[in-house]
């Protein structure tokens, strides 16, 4: 499976070029990153439960596939202190046509948001930290989901 | 048994991981949290408002019903925030 | 405006660094490649219609930048004889949160699918060459953006 | 006026682009359409299925009501494929 949780940053180029060649009918190839939002903040922390990390996102990885005719999809998840603008996760897919793709990178990302066990703590200007607060608007992100019909899987 | 806490639940515990062996009348995440707000102070702060909390059992997303008898490690911790 | 027709090859890292380092507050950064997929093709030719193709990508690109709360968007087409497994298309966009990158992505690759003037020409394995017939379903991709609301934008 | 033909529609005709001098009473892309199918056999062709064909004025969308009275160019081509 294609899941990494790792300190070191990552090579979007070759994860991109690595997914469109596992199979000479895909055609589109979705990525979405996630940096570090610089404004008022001097690092960001990622925390995260080893172990049960891996296992969620592949769980989050295999339902995908299930769900969408992927030929393959890739999660990375940077843990440890980040700069602002650090790329924290990459999550990519490839499939034959583009709805798959798009509707699949958006489902990982946001099950990824709020099933998998990651913390974030950022650090302020002035040296204070706060534990980020959980997004309502992620959980009903997450939840339409639910009862998605893959319409659009030949688009 | 280990108990693992995260985030702003391991700070205000201040350990990352326990062992603990609770009794035989502790059967639930539920009876965990409570058998353990009573031990000590630090627990009860951390563990006031419940709603916050979310639970894994053996690094499996569950909540304070799950049964703990046999199982090797229960997680407390925030509402995830990655991504 | 970010909208390059070209026939060389693009370096996809280089151009979603470049979205990411447009503003410290950009938080997602969405990518769509198309690549030529290979089954039973030995090439395929993109021809487009110079002078009107960036324009209607310019279009296509301020449309979607008047429509999301976006920071950037890179359209690049690739024109001329293309192998199979080569990328054709990048479409890349850089907001503050997901849901509005990922909508946008979207809008941009159906409304470039439907309104940007370019024609694919595939060249079979027995050297018999025919022009790609368009999609009824990229019709109906496009036309759904019509009344679409942007529920997400915050996501 | 400068009329321009892409994909199949440029095979079929020949050529990709042309100059032409319409008369007066071709006042749009539909009359342009009918006054080279007059012309000659590879436009009536070409044109044959005038549902299959997608209209560019001055290198903007239109359609076969629209004027071309003073316009630049006149592209025809069929439904676009890229992406």
């Amino acid at each position: 499976m294609a899941v990494r949780v790792q300190e070191a940053d990552f090579d979007i180029a070759a994860e991109l070029d690595a997914l469109g060649a596992l199979d000479p009918d895909v055609g589109a190839v979705v990525s979405f990153t996630g940096l570090v939002r610089g404004s008022g903040i001097t690092a960001m922390t990622l925390e995260h439960y080893p172990g049960m990390t891996e296992k969620a996102l592949e769980a989050i990885e295999a339902e995908a596939m299930g769900r969408w005719p992927l030929q393959g999809a890739t999660i990375i998840h940077r843990v440890g202190e980040l700069a602002p603008g650090a790329r924290i996760v990459l999550v990519a897919v490839a499939s034959r046509h583009r709805g798959a793709a798009f509707e699949a990178a958006e489902f990982l990302m946001d099950y990824l948001k709020t099933r998998a066990p990651f913390w974030k703590k950022e650090t302020a200007e002035d040296g204070t930290a706060r534990w980020v607060d959980a997004r309502e608007t992620d959980t009903s992100a997450a939840d339409r989901w639910a009862n998605h019909k893959n319409a659009h899987s030949h688009r | 048994m280990k108990v693992l806490y995260f985030a702003w639940l391991r700070e205000r515990i201040g350990v990352g991981s326990e062992d603990v062996d609770p009794p035989e009348t502790v059967a639930t995440v539920g009876d965990l949290v409570a058998w353990l707000a009573a031990r000590e102070a630090r627990y009860a702060a951390a563990f006031e408002d419940i709603s916050a909390i979310k639970v894994a059992v053996d690094q499996e997303q569950a909540d304070f019903d799950a049964p703990i008898t046999g199982v090797r490690e229960v997680a407390l911790f925030p509402p995830v925030t990655g991504g």
